[in-house]
């Protein structure tokens, strides 16, 4: 069941072969769009995290066509188990560049109250875009858990588990898949193989043949397909979908792609990565490749690409001013939410230490900072 | 009110909670056909069908992690670890994940999910039949921890449980799963996780202990009643959160204090109690704090009659406090 | 690599095919000898076990194949990683019954020091037989650590790590192999499927198309072999402890047996295992089969067995007799070999329960019952 | 002697263990090439090859679990956790096997192996990247846990971690890494396991801290003489095995305590300190036996700063425990 070539529908020129993405121009301008947004997000981020404006953003150049591939198979109703290198998804399902803001400053406003690091989204609509953690993998049985609970249910909910490379070596992939495998469970495993765990490349990760071949090891097919081709991925996660909906069980994707900027806005991957490799990628580019698909479609132009993306660069840079003039959180979000019901003894810290910054004055703020 | 033993008031809480909401799944190790090593769930598949009860892989991981997304997604999941020696696997699923989804989501999803897990010693069980790791969890914000060590309890915390909105640890103390027995409420009801059982009343000494380790501290008590030591034994049964204010109030009450586990002493929870006191009631104090625990040793199995707290020890700690 | 019909050796007759074992008469006979000594070991425990003698015993019925065609693949400087199920490896090796009902008793000349439950044995010589552990798999990325080492030091040594059909679902077969893979460490992966992890049947464990195709996952070779024909498993297992001690790195290899009897002297299998399915697995007796093979070869008569049988439970009876006599382990040992030296803190610890004794008498001896 | 930070003087302890003996290895994640990502093992695989450093598959378990086959098999391994927030997978393996190997095999196979994590505070890293959980490792019997707070001893202690015959974690106060420096001797040294390092003198009130907070503890300590009270600064460095008799010790000089540490209050590593010394020495205690930590939640990331123990918080126990 498991193929090793992995699957494009983007010829080098922008021609299909026929093939029907069955998507409206709107939808493919759609996808389009979101490409440039998530590289606007991420240009902005950085210029951010540059003048220490926020502390630390993680890059997605190269995998945008992974992201909104991937994003566009799934329904509004369904669930996503991201990576912290998903923005594109987010974008895709109509989570606005404020929210997503809200949480690069870890302002009052942001979801998870500045308790996280940025770019460890967690939103609930209009889609579920599950809570980011930073252990790796361990989203991966979750995502599997959910499933049976909609399963259970009878509702036709499918949930997409995302992870890289370096998450096939964890933990939660190996139980996770193998639970899913048993369980039959609605979930999509999608593996972004791009090529490097920060600096560890995936012959240091595995020495079995990619990632799609690990399917097998628990009864489930697995497929490959070129993530820089934003149609193949489509189409392949939405088989998988559509399987997982139909009561067929789980499927793990395998995405090849790459990641060509760091591994966060604190890493200079030129310690470590070939330049031939960069190279040799930089000519694949997700963005380009779907250029040449609209451009042969008559949907787009070269001279579009500019104004569409200087007004995502406006839309970025307009939510983050936004986001910086919202306050930070309040001292009373160290304590809540640990429980349902703030308990006596969190109260009692809570108090302490309001008192004490009236007793002593305020806390001065720390300057270390993040290495990666 | 029917006569049960621990198991059997344990069995008949998940089986009140099952039939009282559908929403509620047990699973783990051997719990459906075979009923649990302890048979703690036998009938359980056989009531409510293999789709709420059910086995699942040798992975503890994969149990907690399941359970967690399952939480998330509107179920009230019962995940059984076989033996609580075997958690860790799962464990980076419990402290980093259950604990803190609904803080790093701020409340978008949470994780009302029972772990249930028979430890302690008791059973010649040696160094991974036996352990008790309750302080691991202690430490874990985000988490509450249960222990009861009554049947009424036990049925009535472990429903208490179930229905809690936040991850719930649930710790069955093996050794009195059938050596205890006691009148058992029939149908549902729940016991408070916020307070503390006193199991016998006593002006002189006070006693903090919970599980397998309350009789032991009852019969303690007895003996050292005999030779004239009031002494008040208390069951805190939810160790987190703690109702501390309780136990500054029983500790002023006698201004002497032993604590009880059988867990190695180092880093353990009775070290919490005492430093809960002597912050809050030093003054109050009139001997030193004991403590009565297992050895900062792994543990042994030949020998484990002599590794876990006895009577004998908790008296001699008694009549240490009293006499000082 | 991974083939899918399991590999046998010894027909229904007894006939080989002409398929030479290498092995002489009396190596032959040796294995043999080892599958009665192991049967005749159960035989006692489980007497000991019901007359309240000994706590806990694990039947090894119906595997003994399995076992002794693994362990005659290994050279004495090899080290064994074994599952609680694998005491022909042992006695296989040389380690002598007394020294393992020294174990079951958990007494003062048990190499663990009674601190173990019985069947968690530690031997060190005339093979490394290393200290068996309870959780499972955690062995596994042990056994490639210790293949590092070697490895490192340029030496041909070569491990065995052997799990159950339920092991493969840990945390430690998981990044054991992937490690193992990557490494080309000279490990053999023995996954004994036995059809059960206690009440759990292996549909209830994964989904996948058997055991050995896992290997792929990490890129290895995997193979499957019939577990109750000693000479295929020991010719599967040569095959590959050479692949390895020549620097061809690791494999799984999965033997398909059963489990005959329960999963420790306390577990009723007849509550969970169907009834055919013991009785299909009674006519493949791994010691039945042997037996036909000697038979055809002459090296046997069918009379051999009664007097060759009873002088195995004589030498199982005469041990456990000795190791019963032997005295508990003394209270120090509580609080020994926790550290190289004895820190103050657990002197005191020892000290204040030597004196208890003296002042309050000795403590009583528990009743509790080890309910599997 | 050479003026190094904590990192490098990290760094040249790994270098100078290596150059005496073959058999110290080190890998984890980006250890290699990329000298981790903190650069603590930069140059490290360049000097020695990559079969004694290189980096490994995305696993604690598998990290913590090899390290251990290794230890048996006569190597002595460094094991990199990146941050000690993700030990948490590798958690089975250090408290179940590591700790219990030598006990559970009557010392016939052994662990001599150091994990190298750092932990704490103090670079923005939320609930993530920043856990101190030293206190889940000091109630697991068989294990030492170590944490160096200066640049001296954190190459001296170090060495003697890997020179140990026992697993040994080593905490690395990741806020401190660039931010203290020293004098560090060159070549091989050791400073000893077992002994609690005296920061600064004073005979008012005690305080007893480790890694990131000895500093701030410093600080406190200064501003408090400001106020004319003396403040007896202890850096306990070897937190398991504890020096209790010098705990005992130094808390009667002064009969007034403070613990400080950044990992959350319960069931953490202050409370066993308080309760060795309600336990032996609660008659010289003249006040509350005062803890300053990290909230019971857990570690939030804008606001961490206030999360954090600081000098305004050490300051405010001495000055309660003084005036009790
Ligand atoms: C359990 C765990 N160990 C280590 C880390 C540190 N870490 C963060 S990202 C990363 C590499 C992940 O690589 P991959 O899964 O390929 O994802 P990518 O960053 O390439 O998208 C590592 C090692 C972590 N977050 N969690
Ligand atoms: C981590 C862990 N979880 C649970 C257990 C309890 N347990 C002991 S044996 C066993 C089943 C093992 O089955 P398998 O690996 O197939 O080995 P077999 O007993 O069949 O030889 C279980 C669940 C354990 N020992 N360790
Ligand atoms: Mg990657
Ligand atoms: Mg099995």
């Amino acid at each position: 069941m498991t193929m090793s070539e992995p699957l494009s529908v983007i010829a080098p020129d922008g021609a299909t072969n026929g093939y029907d993405p069955g998507l409206s121009e709107a939808e493919l301008l759609h996808c389009y769009r979101t490409m440039l947004r998530v590289r606007a997000f991420d240009e902005i981020c950085l210029k951010l995290q540059r003048s220490g404006r926020i502390g630390f953003s993680i890059p997605n150049l190269g995998i945008e066509g992974t992201q909104v591939g991937a994003a566009s198979a799934f329904e509004k109703s369904d669930w996503l188990f991201p990576s912290y290198r998903d923005f594109g998804m987010a974008l895709y399902h109509g989570i606005t560049p404020l929210e997503m803001m809200h949480n690069m400053y870890g302002n009052a406003q942001d979801t998870a109250k500045g308790r996280q690091m940025p770019v460890h989204f967690s939103f609930d609509k209009p889609i579920r875009f599950v809570s980011i953690s930073s252990p790796i993998g361990t989203h991966i049985p979750q995502a599997v858990g959910a499933a049976y609970a909609s399963k259970l249910r009878g509702e036709d909910t499918v949930m997409l588990a995302s992870f890289g490379d370096g998450g096939t070596s964890s933990l939660g992939f190996h139980s996770g898949l193998n639970f899913a495998g048993v369980w039959k469970a609605p979930v999509v495993f999608l593996c972004q193989n791009n090529g490097w765990a920060i600096s560890c490349p995936v012959e240091e990760q595995t020495s079995s043949d990619g990632f799609a071949i690990k399917a097998e090891a628990y009864g489930m097919p697995g497929v490959v397909v070129d993530g820089n081709d934003v149609l193949a991925v489509r189409k392949t996660m939405l088989e998988a979908v559509e399987r997982a909906r139909s009561g067929g069980g789980p499927t793990l994707v395998e995405c090849k792609t790459f990641r060509m900027g760091g591994h966060s806005t604190s890493d200079d991957p030129s310690r470590y990565v070939p330049a031939e490799q960069r190279e040799e990628w930089e000519k694949k580019d997700p963005v380009l490749r779907f250029e040449r698909f609209l451009e042969a479609s008559g949907m787009w132009k070269a001279k579009d690409k500019e104004p569409m993306y200087s007004e995502a660069l406006d839309e970025m840079s307009a939510a983050a001013s936004e986001a910086e003039a919202v306050p930070k959180p309040g001292l009373e979000s160290i304590f809540t939410d640990v429980y349902a019901e703030l308990p006596p003894h969190l109260r009692r810290q809570g108090q302490e230490l309001f008192e004490l910054g009236k007793r002593k004055g305020d806390a001065a703020a720390g300057d270390g900072e993040f290495p990666l | 009110m029917a006569n049960l033993t621990l198991l059997q008031a344990l069995n008949d809480g998940m089986k009140t909670a099952m039939r009282q909401d559908d929403s509620v799944v047990l699973f783990g190790e051997d719990v459906g056909l075979r009923g649990g090593v302890f048979l703690t769930t036998e009938g359980i598949q056989q009531e409510f069908g293999s789709e709420r009860c059910f086995d699942t892989p040798l992975s503890e991981d994969g149990i907690v992690g399941a359970a967690i997304g399952m939480a998330m997604n509107g179920l009230r999941p019962i995940a059984e670890i076989q033996f609580q020696d075997f958690i860790f696997p799962g464990f980076d699923q419990i402290v980093s994940e259950a604990a803190k989804l609904r803080y790093r989501s701020g409340s978008q999803y949470t994780c009302p999910l029972v772990i249930r897990t028979p430890y302690g010693g008791g059973i010649r069980g040696g160094l991974y039949h036996s352990q008790s790791g309750e302080a691991y969890f202690c430490h874990t914000a985000g988490l509450k921890v249960v222990i009861p060590s009554t049947p009424h309890d036990a049925k009535g915390l472990l429903i208490a449980s179930i229905e809690d909105p936040d991850p719930v640890l649930f710790l069955e103390p093996k050794a009195l799963y059938r050596s205890v027995k006691g009148e058992v409420p029939e149908g549902h009801y729940t016991v408070d996780l916020t307070t503390i059982r006193e199991v016998r009343p006593g002006k002189d000494v006070t006693v903090f202990c919970y599980g397998a380790m309350v009789p032991i501290a009852a019969k303690a008590a007895e003996q050292a009643a005999e030779k004239g030591i009031e002494v008040n034994v208390l069951d805190l049964r939810t160790l987190l959160p703690l109702d501390e204010d309780g136990v500054l109030e029983y500790a002023k009450r006698t201004g002497r204090v032993v604590v009880v586990h059988e867990a190695p002493r180092f880093c353990g929870f009775g070290g919490e109690i005492s430093a809960i006191i002597a912050e809050n009631a030093i003054e109050y104090m009139e001997a030193p704090i004991a403590r009565v625990t297992g050895f900062d040793t792994p543990f042994p199995n030949t020998l484990e009659h002599h590794y876990l707290p006895d009577d004998r020890r908790v008296l001699d700690a008694i009549e240490h406090v009293h006499a000082f």
